[in-house]
């Protein structure tokens, strides 16, 4: 089985290459599709292995499968799937002369979280994720405008620096562990409870790399960076930098807490992701309310749920199976609405929501998808971010964060408001001029992969075997008993 | 003879006696009020008279009036009629199934309310409405002094059942002079004022359309139709005021029956009512109708009395 | 798997069915096959409810991937009871909208959230567990949002009344949500078995009954949180406003009573006071509203917030009650709140449709413009009449009953064997009663208003000139609808019987059923027989009948062109009292409450400043809770919007700062 | 013999990175601060041959001669590559005056000192006590970064930040394992590369590289 880890990091590679090789012929632009196709691939033969008791380990050790790393691979390759194949149309318009190195770095990109996923030392895994950056940064920069440049620049500065805020953080706990006899960065290693890890050393070094890596995963104060690069980046990218990039860095927040918890116990990371979370809750409540941008709309809205999510991790393992369904439903879900924006604003032109009116009677095709996967990103049922966010709250009740439960409700509540009014201001009325139009029901795109991730997302929670033990097992790997 | 016998009997019996006693009632009233204001007065039958003929007239309707204009008088007529079977006037022997229970009584006696306010809708003019909508908004406010000072007489009797409170007033006169009784029975009167359309809320005897209330709604209506409307109102008053002397003066109501006792309960009802109609003729004349909108204030006040007389029940006993 | 678990399970897949049938069939057919499967729908939940409320058990459980308590569909007698109420309303709205839906109202999207509405409300009262009580909760919300917005395209106002209902609805939807998890925290578990188990007087125990005072209150349409009512029955189409009112608002009132009742039965006194300021509160100003309204649609959703009120002012009253002890008042009070939602589902679900009507045969719903449609939509009248009845609470109808109920059990609670029970009752009880007169005062107003100016005189606007009765399957089940009002408060003793045994453990000893479907209160004394009170009208009647046939053999009645008018000779249908008039004293009385806003422009000859040429008058009405409370804090919300932009201000320095700051602050931290 | 110099040595590199360091806040000519960088590189490297010869690790020092190359020479060079005439120019105008950003360093690096000897105790080892100069170039890194506004500046405040957590990586443990080092600095050399490619577009695009310019996104 463990050839089998290969698959997600040789396979994108090779596309990438032939990416390079195919210049010119239209089976590029099945680059990505194929590689998140290999991601998937892979990605549920793991979970199939890893719900059999086994643990595929290769390279010595360095790569290695549990339950956890499957599942955040299969959520890497489905959300990629649907990232790129609902933005097939998009990245064919864009017939520019990178449009080969489009291809090879969203392969790259795809390579890199995969490895940061299933890579056993800390600092692979550290090195993973600052490869994203590098994979991302000229997609971010991809349209080559003023904008883009400016976003791509935020985007590679503050998130570098963020990521060797990380780095400060991962050396500190390898300083902790040559304090014994084993110095290693392996996280098996390390979270096994008996190495007598130095607390102070622990509890700085998880700190900075907590910190470091919610800069990748856009928890507020260190979010900056999101809007600009999602808002600016081509659809397909946004996608899979919203949908997985964000979860692949509150994966590795989720290693570190493993670590920390065994040395120090939850309370000061609970601390830190708490106010964490709850800041992120409160900046996108704040630029939410009077947002301009539909594309900026959706980064907060992601900036939103990391922040949901980070109170979830801070709860601990009696919300980690919802926060685990969540990565996966919210990635889905984002994917599909960055994939459907990237179409509308190809077809109307602009970004601006208050210049977007009366989507629902103009162009159906467009709207009814958005409307539904906006339905199931503000949390309605039966979509599986609902028995996310209900988990969540309901565990955070349980383990003393009730302050912090209820002021994120309170969050919450603006932020739906803000959003239902934007997305009714975008989509519900009549045009304004009253001018002739005829309906345009086309989806301008391919519409299996939204119906795919709406189904998806809709009966998922509902699938009790295997995915309810598979996340039981994956809460299990982080030290839950739950 | 059993009880439900007999309360079919006493019912039998104060329907026949407030048929012929109600526009006798108005008679009196008309007729006192025009010997004290020094004209001869038409007699204390002219009612009857003015009865009879317009039941003899062709009723006109207009073109765009409905069936309410016919069924809403039959309605008013009923709903009074029900009331002079159910209040305990000439007897306090109730029906066990449909016993003379407060709330069904003030719910009866709504119905009369609605179809009159119909009424005054359907012909379709302007004084009608205006009638309709202010005789309406009075029986609103009225309602919560009613209901109040008649819980207030329940808590003694420890039952809305109004034969019951009657009795019990029989049994333990301290209770009529009370200081909450006497509360209760003020409140209860400025009630029944207004919902009689009397002195000082409405004025029965003008048809200046500033002023009137009651007779606006009858406006579009003729012979028959007319009658029922008048008959319905003054049987109307005449059970209340029924009621209101056996709250004050129980004595002489039959509470087990017999031959006797119904003939001393049919005078002795008859003469309470009819004394109480001179009372209210003679008081009236020192009223002057109060402006619409100050009757909500009168209502209001007659509210806080009942709400006081209710709580000082439950208080002070 | 039992008979309710196949009912429940025969309606999802009903669901799915007309889902899918929505999706694919031909729009010509659309409503047919969607109205169908919707009875259909509809048909099996009343038999599943009835089951439940017969105290049969079974249920459907739900697979779910996380790690929660089951979730179980398994109805008890209480579910069974809302169950059914829901359902009945959906047969009636259900049938209606098979032909009452035209242009938007019957597009795929309509068709398809409506069976997701019926099924969403269904399994609500259905739910043994906080997890699938809030999914169906809000399958039940996103259904019904879904069809509010129906009607998007043809007018503005339906966006605004969306953004309200999804706002308010996601309010109620957090605060439920955070009252189950207080008590779950505490009790470790999601489902109502272990729910049970919290101590009534405990610190979470109260956290979360306010939580779910404020939760379900807001469902049930409660003063503060009845906002989007005025906003929103009124711009959905009228048969979803009919499904809302009559069934989705009994949902909250389920929620209610689910707490009260069952998940935290003998709470502290102050919580039965609380509900009943909630409840006499809302009652009151909801009445006020509705009797000052001219629309007849908006009329109608704050009469729904009156209803409310009064069922959850029975509630706190039964509450208050037993917290002293007078058990048997108590009981009264808590079915008679039953009662009372049962038959508000009955006649305001006829309002409504009877209001769809109307604008399905005019196009209008200002009062102002209508008038005459009586003789022109006598089935409709007819309907219309009877529910307006019972919503002024006259008998025979079922309004009266539930009424009539609730005050003998508050008269009766403020003594227990002849001793006062204590001052908190001795003053809530009258102050009770008087709320309730007041209200059933002012509901006389506003039906005899609302069926007065729309039914009778004469029609206002051409377009009530023309109308026209509506089609047949309308018609049925509008009367439908006026046969179960009627039937409701003909027969109460079987129903408060059949009621009472989904809330008391000892029915018999609150409610029985005596005489000819007459009711009685046996520990209270009281007794009521609606079928009496119609057989001794009749026989009042007979008299005053012979007496018309004989004077109208003799003396037919005339008929002429004009009423009389008062003698003018030019009466036109201008001339008529409106809506707006009729309510005009009673917005004086209430001006303070009510704080119109009139504006008058004299405009004078131009030749003598003394004579005034013509004048007009314009007063607007506003919810003032609206004006007062939400908009000063919307403003708030959208100034901090405004001001907060600085935050992403696209300074990389500043962003940069922000994680400098942060980084410091952790160090700062660590090192403590 | 080395062991008694083994502390002056110590000493000597990690205070010619602070030197460096704060001279680089002190200093605005843009070719200054890249020999400044230069400088820092060789100090560093020189640190870590220190610490490899003293532990004995062939490893490290082998280390050494990769982060002389890539830090000394490599990133220098890559930084200085355009005409040197061009580069003389560039005076950077910082957003926080000299002094105020000089008395930065100082408080940042007392906040150091105070962490690090709440979080390593001080230890007994030399590299031990000298572990707050690593946690003071990180933060004197991002003060340049805050205070700089050309994109040159910015990525040089970058590098500086980079090079503290290399220094505390030795100095407390000895370097991070080697595989992991490579990936580091190849991240390091992706990243600035990149922010280097951007730095040309930028100035084609904006006729400059004031990163203040890039203020087109906000809300």
């Amino acid at each position: 089985m463990s050839f089998v880890l290969w698959i997600p990091l040789v396979g994108p590679l090779a596309v990438a290459g032939l990416s390079l090789l195919l210049r010119g012929s239209a089976l590029r632009r099945f680059v990505g599709v194929a590689a998140s196709s290999a991601v998937l691939v892979s990605g549920l033969l793991l979970v199939s292995a890893v719900l059999n008791g086994d643990v595929p380990e290769s390279g010595g050790g360095m790569l290695r499968a549990d339950a956890l790393s499957a599942y955040m691979l299969t959520v890497v390759g489905a959300v990629g799937l649907i990232s790129t194949w609902g933005g097939l149309s998009s990245a064919a318009s864009s017939r520019t002369k990178d449009a080969a190195g489009y291809e090879a770095l969203i392969a790259l990109f795809l390579a890199a979280m995969s490895l940061a996923v299933l890579a056993d030392s800390i600092g692979l895994m550290w090195a993973a994720v600052e490869a994203t950056t590098i994979a991302t940064a000229f997609l971010v920069g991809h349209h080559r405008t003023r904008r883009s440049l400016e976003a791509a620049w935020k985007y590679v500065i503050l998130g570098s620096v963020g990521v060797a805020i990380a780095l400060l953080g991962i050396v500190l706990i390898y300083a902790a562990s040559v304090g014994t006899d084993t110095p290693t960065l392996s996280w098996v290693l390390l979270s096994q409870s008996t190495r007598g890890l130095d607390p102070a050393l622990i509890t700085a070094g998880g700190a900075l790399a907590v910190l470091g890596f919610a800069t990748k995963s856009g928890l507020a104060p260190m979010h900056s960076w999101l809007p600009d690069a999602h808002s600016q980046a081509p659809a397909p990218v946004s996608g899979l930098m919203s949908g997985v990039l964000l979860s692949v860095a509150l994966y590795a927040i989720l290693r570190i807490q493993s670590i920390t918890n065994l040395v120090i116990g939850p309370e000061f990371l609970r601390t830190m992701l708490s106010i964490g979370g709850l800041l992120s809750l409160l900046v996108a409540a704040s630029l939410l309310i009077r947002q301009r941008d539909y594309k900026r709309m959706l980064a907060y809205s992601s900036i939103e749920h990391m922040g949901l999510m980070a109170i979830g991790v801070a709860i601990g393992p009696a919300a980690l199976p919802s926060v685990l369904l969540y990565i996966l439903g919210h990635g889905l879900i984002k994917a599909t609405l960055f994939v459907i924006s990237g179409r509308i604003l190809k077809v109307e032109g602009t970004p601006v929501i208050s210049d977007v009116r009366a989507l629902l009677v103009r162009r159906p095709g467009l709207a009814v998808p958005w409307l539904i996967a906006m339905a199931a990103i503000v949390g309605f049922p039966p979509f599986s971010i609902f028995f996310s966010e209900v988990g969540i709250i309901m565990a955070g009740w349980s383990v003393g964060l009730g302050g912090v439960v209820g002021a994120a409700l309170v969050l919450l509540l603006v932020i739906f408001a803000a959003f239902t009014r934007l997305t009714v201001q975008m989509t519900i009325g009549a045009p304004a001029d009253g001018a002739a139009f005829t309906p345009d029901y086309s989806t301008h795109g391919p519409r299996l992969p939204i119906i795919l991730a709406l189904a998806t997302t809709a009966s998922i929670a509902f699938v009790a075997e295997p995915v309810g033990t598979l996340l039981l097992q994956a809460t299990a790997v982080l030290g839950g008993t739950n | 003879m059993n009880a439900a016998s007999s309360a079919i009997v006493i019912a039998l019996v104060q329907v026949v006696l407030f048929v012929f006693l109600a526009p006798l009632l108005m008679g009196v009233i008309r007729q006192v009020r025009a010997t004290i204001e020094g004209r001869a007065g038409s007699g204390i039958w002219q009612p009857w008279r003015d009865l009879r003929k317009l039941l003899a007239k062709n009723p006109v309707r207009g073109i765009d009036s409905s069936w309410m204009l016919r069924v809403g008088p039959v309605a008013l007529v009923v709903s009074s009629l029900l009331l002079c079977v159910l209040l305990p006037l000439v007897g306090t022997i109730p029906f066990a199934l449909i016993p003379s229970d407060l709330f069904v009584i003030v719910s009866v006696m709504l119905i009369g309310v609605v179809a009159l306010a119909l009424v005054g809708l359907d012909g379709g003019t302007a004084f009608g409405g205006m009638g309709s909508s202010r005789h309406m908004t009075v029986a609103a406010l009225v309602e919560p002094t009613l209901l109040l000072s008649v819980y207030a007489f329940s808590i003694p009797a420890g039952t809305s059942t109004l034969s019951v409170i009657v009795e019990t007033r029989l049994l333990s006169p301290e209770l009529i002079i009370s200081p909450v009784s006497v509360l209760a029975l003020v409140a209860l009167s400025i009630a029944i004022m207004a919902e009689t359309a009397r002195l000082p809320i409405d004025n029965p005897g003008t048809h200046l359309e500033v002023t009137m209330l009651h007779e606006a709604m009858t406006l579009e209506a003729s012979g028959r139709d007319l009658a029922w409307l008048e008959v319905g109102s003054w049987l109307k008053l005449a059970a209340l005021l029924g009621l209101v002397s056996n709250l004050v003066v129980p004595w002489g109501v039959v509470t087990d029956f017999s031959a006797l006792g119904l003939a001393i309960g049919i005078v002795s009802i008859a003469v309470k009512v009819l004394v109480l109609g001179v009372l209210l003729s003679v008081g009236e004349i020192f009223l002057a109708k109060v402006r619409l909108f100050q009757v909500p204030e009168l209502l209001a006040g007659s509210f806080a009395l009942a709400f006081l007389a209710v709580t000082a029940s439950y208080l002070v006993a | 798997m039992t008979g309710i678990g196949a009912g429940l399970l025969l309606q999802l897949g009903l669901g799915a069915l007309a889902v899918v049938t929505a999706l694919v069939a031909a729009p010509s057919l659309r409503s047919r096959a969607g109205g169908i499967l919707s009875t259909l729908i509809a048909v099996t939940g009343f038999v599943t409810g009835l089951a439940a409320l017969l105290g049969a058990t079974g249920g459907l459980l739900i697979p779910i991937a996380l790690p929660m308590d089951p979730l179980l569909l398994a109805p008890d007698r209480l579910g069974g009871l809302f169950m059914l109420i829901v359902s009945g309303v959906g047969i009636l709205v259900s049938l209606y909208s098979m032909s009452s839906t035209r242009g938007p109202d019957a597009s795929r999207t309509a068709w398809v959230a409506m069976p997701v509405f019926l099924v969403g409300m269904q399994l609500v009262p259905a739910a043994t567990d906080s997890v699938s009580f809030l999914l169906a909760w809000e399958i039940m919300t996103l259904g019904s949002t879904v069809l509010l917005l129906a009607d998007h395209a043809s007018r503005a106002t339906v966006a605004s009344a969306g953004i309200w209902y999804s706002a308010m609805s996601q309010l109620s939807f957090f605060f439920i949500l955070a009252g189950f998890a207080v008590l779950a925290a505490v009790s470790g578990g999601t489902s109502f078995a272990n729910l049970q188990a919290i101590e009534p007087g405990s610190w979470a125990a109260n956290v979360a009954f306010v939580l779910f005072l404020l939760g379900f209150g807001g469902k049930a349409e409660l003063v503060p949180l009845h906002v989007w009512v005025p906003r929103v029955l009124p711009e959905a189409p009228s048969h979803v406003s009919a499904a809302m009112s009559g069934a989705m608002v009994k949902i909250g009132v389920y929620g209610g009573l689910l707490v009260c009742v069952r998940l935290l039965p003998d709470g502290p006194v102050w919580w039965g006071i609380a509900i009943m300021l909630v409840g006499g509160a809302s009652a009151l100003y909801g009445i006020l509203q509705a009797s000052v309204s001219s629309d007849l649609k908006v009329l109608l959703a704050y009469s729904t917030t009156e209803n409310m009120g009064l069922v959850f002012l029975g509630l706190g009253a039964s509450m208050l009650l037993r917290g002293y002890d007078a058990t048997a008042a108590a009981d009264a009070a808590l079915v008679a709140a039953l009662l009372l939602a049962v038959s508000h589902a009955a006649f305001k679900s006829t309002l409504f449709l009877g209001a769809g009507a109307v604008i399905h045969a005019t196009g209008e719903r200002n009062l102002d413009r209508l008038g005459g449609l009586g003789v022109r939509m006598p089935v409709t009248a007819a309907a219309f009449g009877v529910a307006s009845l019972g919503a002024a609470a006259i008998p025979v109808t079922s309004g009266f009953v539930a009424e009539w109920m609730l005050l003998q059990s508050l008269i009766h609670g403020g003594r227990l064997d002849g001793a006062v029970v204590s001052v908190a009752a001795s003053v809530a009880m009258p102050l009770a009663v008087a709320v309730i007169a007041l209200t059933a005062g002012l509901a006389l107003l506003t039906f005899v208003k609302a069926y007065g100016i729309a039914f009778l005189a004469r029609p206002r606007s051409t377009a009530a000139a023309n109308a026209r009765e509506v089609p047949a399957l309308m018609r049925i089940s509008l009367a439908l609808g006026a046969l179960a009002v009627l039937a409701l408060g003909l027969l109460p003793g079987p129903v408060a019987a059949l009621v009472a045994t989904t809330v008391s453990p000892d029915p018999t000893a609150a409610v029985q059923s005596v005489g000819l479907g007459g009711v009685s209160l046996p520990g209270i004394g009281a007794v009521l027989d609606p079928i009496m009170l119609v057989v001794l009208s009749a026989l009042v009647a007979i008299p005053v009948l012979v007496a018309i046939i004989v004077s109208a053999r003799r003396h037919p009645h005339r008929t002429v062109d004009l009423p009389w008018g008062g003698g003018g000779s030019r009466a036109r249908p201008r001339m008529q009292y409106t809506a707006t008039s009729y309510a005009e004293p009673l917005v004086r009385v209430f001006d303070d409450v009510l704080k119109p806003s009139r504006d008058v422009q004299v405009t004078h000859v131009a030749e003598s400043r003394y004579l005034v040429e013509r004048v007009r008058v314009e007063q607007s009405l506003s919810d003032v809770i609206e004006t007062r409370l939400y908009r000063p804090v919307l403003n708030l919300f959208q100034r901090y919007g405004l001001v907060v932009r600085h935050v992403a201000n696209g300074s990389i320095h500043r962003y940069l700062s922000y994680s400098f700051v942060a980084l410091l602050i952790v160090l700062i931290v660590v090192s403590l | 013999m080395f062991e008694t110099f083994y502390p002056q040595l110590i000493g000597l590199c990690t205070g010619a990175l602070l030197l460096t360091s704060a001279l680089m806040v002190w200093r605005h000519s843009l070719l200054a601060s890249i020999r400044l960088l230069a400088l820092q590189g060789v100090a560093l490297a020189a640190l870590v041959a220190v610490i490899g010869i003293a532990e004995g690790e062939s490893e490290l020092v082998l280390v050494s001669l990769l982060i002389l190359s890539v830090k000394g020479v490599g990133l220098p060079w890559v930084l200085a590559h355009q005409s040197k005439a061009s580069i003389k120019q560039i005076q950077e105008s910082p957003r926080l005056n000299p002094t105020a950003a000089l008395l930065a360093v100082t408080l940042l690096t007392i906040l150091s000192y105070v962490v690090v000897s709440r979080v390593f105790g001080l230890g007994d080892s030399e590299t031990g006590h000298a572990a707050p100069i690593g946690l003071a170039m990180v933060l004197i890194g991002f003060l340049l970064l805050i205070s700089r506004r050309r994109a040159r500046s910015q990525l040089i405040g970058f590098l500086l930040l980079d090079n503290g957590i290399a220094t505390i990586a030795f100095l407390t443990s000895g370097g991070v394992p080697i595989l992991l080092e490579f990936a580091v600095s190849l991240d390091v050399l992706l990243v600035v590369l990149i922010l280097h490619v951007f730095a040309g577009r930028m100035r084609t695009k904006f006729g400059g590289t004031a990163v203040d310019q890039l203020r087109e996104l906000h809300d």
